[in-house]
């Protein structure tokens, strides 16, 4: 999956320059270990949404490939028929249940599709991805407060890679804010992701959605991790230097996707790496083909859908 | 609905709790949430019974945290759990304009048709007795200008309980808006549970000078100098119910035969639902007008709390008698008008009748 | 001050029915003694906010009285020249700056006055009353932690009465939620008072706007109240039966106001509170006497003061 | 203003920028602050060398939590420091609406002129290259609607420059929404400090036989066929700028001259200024209408992402030339026009220009 994810987003990094992909992109290269080991864990029937940096999660919950290409290419065979772009993905049949482009925003609706599942009393999560900068949102505290009140199963994923756009942590939050601690004590369990050994993150993945699960509460975890791209766009923008050089340095030897590939290479796996790589790479190629050949919306859909 | 037996009296707020009660009773996954929606006030009544009915699963309090309680709601919405969210004032909502506008309006749209919302949020809307700048608010003309929403105002408890009910089934958004004075009017309502269609402004009365086109508690102000203008003054009266689908149709019918209209709108002047509505009929009926289409609304201010300016500050039925007497050019007897007009007169205009007493 | 407070909310039951008083009153009956304690500590230029429910808070910040009831019968001597009404009163004589009627409404506003005396490198303190209901809404967590970020001298008062309006704080918040550890974990100090004790209570209230205006940092403060009268207007509503007896007799017997009465009978002071209660007295029917003597404001203020 | 030296060129942004900076100057209590401000993009170039200037009291970044963080400012506003708010795209600060309507519009009122709120919120409206339904919306239908706020939107640097130190200096809350298609655009502007009075629309270019009021990036796209136009037609072409308070008199003044109007108008159709201007023209100059007023706007719909249909979605020149045509019954030869319109097309319909290669 995590390999599936990078190269997705390098094809899009390599294409974009065509002018063909005519939608702001926040690409997750540098941060698709998150959504990788989780899809381990999730089943179809769990719920997930996310914001606007959301191929890996849309990816990890099995969304369509294909689609996905072709809403980012505007088509109408994209997952919301080329109206959404790449902020707006979904795709229902995984119950990949959207992605949408203000900051917190999809934060309640995750909430609320998690709080469905107790009310059907079913043994599914519902997964809401976030960024760190969604912490400082009323919304997420609220849906937090919601969440831990009704005992719903939603698992709040905070990918933290320190900043906003180009906005450090610090001009946000303060450095003595211990977001674990204080939602702790709100009364949900939280988790702090600090150990990125393939094999351990597995098990505590594990762990931790097994137990959103099976006692259907909510739980928190928040995820140290790297962008290594610009915030919007295809470009790196190390240039600008927002951040610096070491940290840069530091994370991308941190790369959870070049580190889960060393250990596979140690375990032996290479030819399987080269064989998923490779099955991958066709599936890629032949979802840019279908974006491409695929048709724009038609004139009649513009007005379409407006209402149900 | 031609069948339906009309012959029993409730009031608006009973109409509103029989909605729910039977829409609930219709579709076991329809759920009601809102703030106090259980306490001993049952949101004026509207709500009582429903949670000893149907559970406190269905029938639900929540945090103070309106934002993410329309969110909230949005995704059970899209999870195969309609549901209705109560706010005791529209001003309150305020706070969930992110989820209403960038969600909840544009999701069926924006995701390519795959998942729509069908969420009713009742607004009640406050008047008099203090209410002030920021419990009075009548903004249909804000919801209405986005694409998505659906915005329906009923004025007496039969259209109360069929558009609720239309409202509960449709598929998508709509915002519900009760003014707080019809809650204790009263009217004949059909037991059964019936619809009335979202998007039909209803005829009040036929006539051929004036086309009166009303809304939320101007259409019970207009009802109440009706028969007295009718003397004098063939009027063609619309009561909306739908500010959106707005029911053009109806509106260029009547203007086509009259050739002038008055609007009526609780909303504040500058870019109130009166002003869309002149200008589409300016769109549809241009060469039929008579002469220009007039607005009465409430000014460009906010409510004032005081007793002393909230006098001033709502249209009295003189001030819309006289302008429907300037645009017929028909005089009324001054001492006629007078006499009939002390028939209205209580010792408090700032109240919806002499029972209330206060505090809101 | 408390009895001041007591006197006038009293006052305002006797004449409410007199239909003169034509607005929302939310009385603070049996909640007095909050921000009594706290009048002794600030000053004319420290900020203060305050919610829907601020008679109390209005007038320990030395808010005039005239001018209050004033507001309240509608009149244009009051202190908003009868357009706000009882959810809306203010002073700036005396920097009480404003109350509002939304829920969490003021938490940012006043959390921007508090930062306006950061900026102005003031040894003031700006006062954020709020009630239990108020700590549900993302606006407290976002000021809170804007707050902290920016060091601002705030000090956040919560009044936690168990409701808002008639609904318990059980259908509203998990019983396992705790606020003091969460907040203090973002990064603020917290206090929760338990201690009614007048002389302790003092004290601490002193400890705590000491630590907030030389440190110029935030505090949160938790107070444990009840309200004797119903949520909005001049009744008692003990009828219906929302709140349970012993409850309701567990708190009468704690009443801040009639315990401080008997701690100073204690101490010898029988005759001062009576001179005391008699002034105030003097004083309370006068303001009734100016309401009710000023005039409602003239039609052209209608108009008057949409822009400055 | 007379006397001002116009000779130099410089882009919106830069006006947007020099702006601040004078206005910084000016008023040492002034305050600027909002998501990114501070960062290497510095709100696309229009807040650079702020801070370095006025330091980091006065030019701040912020959490995100727009809610709170408009109560943050008025409550900085009321307390002796008027200040700036810069939002990168207007969808983004509905979530602040509870602040905007219930504190900010009608502080000064409700508290009976105790306390005005000196707050300017800059806010960037998207088009096209995928912005799609969250980050285009045209608001200022919405915002105008309510007692006590203030909207302006510039078309060009000078008047950039000029109305943005203008709503700084104006004691009431000022919404100030900066088109990001204009970010790049040229212009006249000169160095001095100078201000563009709020409420005061332009007059493009005069003429006898027809109307045309315009506002944000309608008036660009006007300007690109107004020489065509004028070589048979007559125009009067008023620039808005302002559109609360609304300029009514020069409205007034050039539809009873002309007899004709047509509103140009970036917001969704129903219940958009277009609606309000043609209402109060029908209130005004009624009788002096020669035809229908007419309005062009975006459709009811929201913007949708894809390049495929923000083609059919925005109104394109032909559309206004041939609205035009139609008003004043002037043909334009379809040869001819088809040469000049063909001057315009660039290849993509969807960027501002062809500097323009992404992300937004
Ligand atoms: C309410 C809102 N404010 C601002 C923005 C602009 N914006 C887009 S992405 C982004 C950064 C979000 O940071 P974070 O949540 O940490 O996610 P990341 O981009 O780091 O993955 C911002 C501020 C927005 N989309 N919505
Ligand atoms: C945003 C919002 N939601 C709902 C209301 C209705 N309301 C008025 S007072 C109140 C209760 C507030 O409770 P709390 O903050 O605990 O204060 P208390 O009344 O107990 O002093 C509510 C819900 C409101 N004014 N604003
Ligand atoms: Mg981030
Ligand atoms: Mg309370």
């Amino acid at each position: 999956m995590c390999s599936l994810i990078r190269q997705v987003e390098l094809e899009i990094v390599n294409r974009y320059k065509e002018g063909k992909m005519r939608c702001p992109v926040h690409l997750s290269i540098g941060q698709e270990i998150v959504a990788s080991v989780l899809s381990i864990f999730i089943k179809k029937d769990d719920f997930a949404v996310s914001t606007h940096r959301s191929h890996a999660h849309y990816l990890a919950k099995q969304g369509s490939l294909r689609k996905m290409i072709a809403e980012i290419y505007g088509k109408r065979t994209g997952c919301s028929m080329g109206k959404g772009g790449s902020m707006h993905l979904i795709d229902k049949n995984v119950n990949f249940m959207g992605s949408t482009s203000i900051v917190g925003n999809s934060i309640p609706i995750g909430t609320g599709l998690g709080f469905s599942l107790k009310l059907k009393k079913k043994k599914n999560i519902s997964i809401i991805y976030l960024g760190d900068a969604a912490t400082e949102q009323g919304s997420f505290y609220e849906s937090i407060n919601f969440s831990i009140l009704k005992k719903i199963p939603a698992v709040y994923i905070c990918e933290n890679n320190f900043f906003s756009v180009y906005s450090d942590l610090k001009v946000r939050q303060h450095s003595k804010r211990n977001i674990i601690n204080s939602l702790n004590s709100l009364g949900i369990k939280t988790f702090k992701i600090t150990d990125y050994h393939p094999v351990k993150l597995v098990n505590k993945m594990q762990y931790i959605v097994n137990y959103a699960r099976v006692n259907s509460k909510p739980v928190f975890i928040e995820f140290l991790t790297y962008r290594f791209y610009e915030h919007c766009g295809p470009n790196i923008d190390d240039n600008l230097n927002y951040r610096k050089k070491e940290e840069i340095k530091k994370w991308k030897d941190k790369d959870g996707y070049e580190n889960l590939k060393k250990f596979l290479i140690k375990k032996n796996q290479k030819l399987f790496i080269e064989k998923v790589e490779y099955l991958n790479r066709k599936k890629i190629l032949n979802a840019f083909k279908f974006a491409e050949k695929s048709k724009f919306p038609n004139k009649s859909d513009l007005i379409d859908g407006i209402y149900k | 609905m031609a069948s339906i037996n009309k012959k029993r009296t409730i009031s608006f707020v009973d109409a509103i709790n029989e909605s729910l009660h039977l829409e609930m009773k219709r579709n076991k996954n329809l759920l009601c949430y809102g703030l106090g929606i259980n306490d001993p006030k049952k949101i004026f009544g509207t709500t009582k019974n429903l949670e000893k009915k149907f559970g406190s699963n269905r029938v639900f309090d929540i945090p103070n945290s309106e934002n993410s309680i329309l969110g909230i709601g949005i995704g059970l919405a899209m999870s195969g759990y309609p549901n209705v969210v109560t706010h005791q004032r529209l001003d309150f909502f305020l706070l969930a304009f992110d989820q209403l506008i960038n969600s909840a309006s544009k999701w069926f749209y924006m995701f390519g048709k795959n998942s729509n919302i069908p969420i009713t949020i009742r607004l009640v809307v406050g008047r008099g007795w203090g209410q002030g700048p920021t419990h009075s608010q009548n903004l249909q003309s804000v919801f209405s200008h986005f694409p998505g929403l659906k915005v329906v105002i009923p004025t007496n408890p039969f259209d109360a309980k069929g558009l609720l009910s239309a409202s509960i089934r449709d598929p998508n958004p709509v915002i519900f808006i009760e003014h707080r004075w019809l809650h204790n009017t009263i009217g004949d309502v059909p037991k059964e549970n019936y619809t009335v269609n979202l998007g039909n402004a209803k005829k009040i009365s036929s006539g051929k000078n004036l086309t009166v086109i009303s809304m939320s508690y101007m259409t019970v102000e207009f009802l109440k100098i009706l028969k007295f203008l009718q003397k004098k003054i063939s009027i063609d009266f619309i009561d909306l119910r739908s500010i959106k689908p707005l029911d053009i149709k109806t509106i260029k019918k009547s203007v086509k035969k009259t050739g002038k209209v008055l609007v009526l709108d609780t909303g504040f002047k500058f870019n109130s639902i009166s002003s869309e509505i002149i200008t589409q009929i300016n769109e549809n009926c241009f060469n039929f007008l008579k002469e220009q289409p007039k607005r009465i609304t409430v000014p460009n201010i906010p409510e004032p709390a005081s007793f002393g300016l909230t006098k001033y500050y709502y249209p009295s039925l003189k001030n819309i008698i006289d302008e429907v007497s300037l645009m017929t050019k028909i005089k009324f007897n001054q001492k006629e008008l007078k006499l009939f007009l002390n028939t209205f007169k209580s010792k408090y205009h700032d109240v919806p009748g002499d029972w209330f007493k206060g505090p809101f």
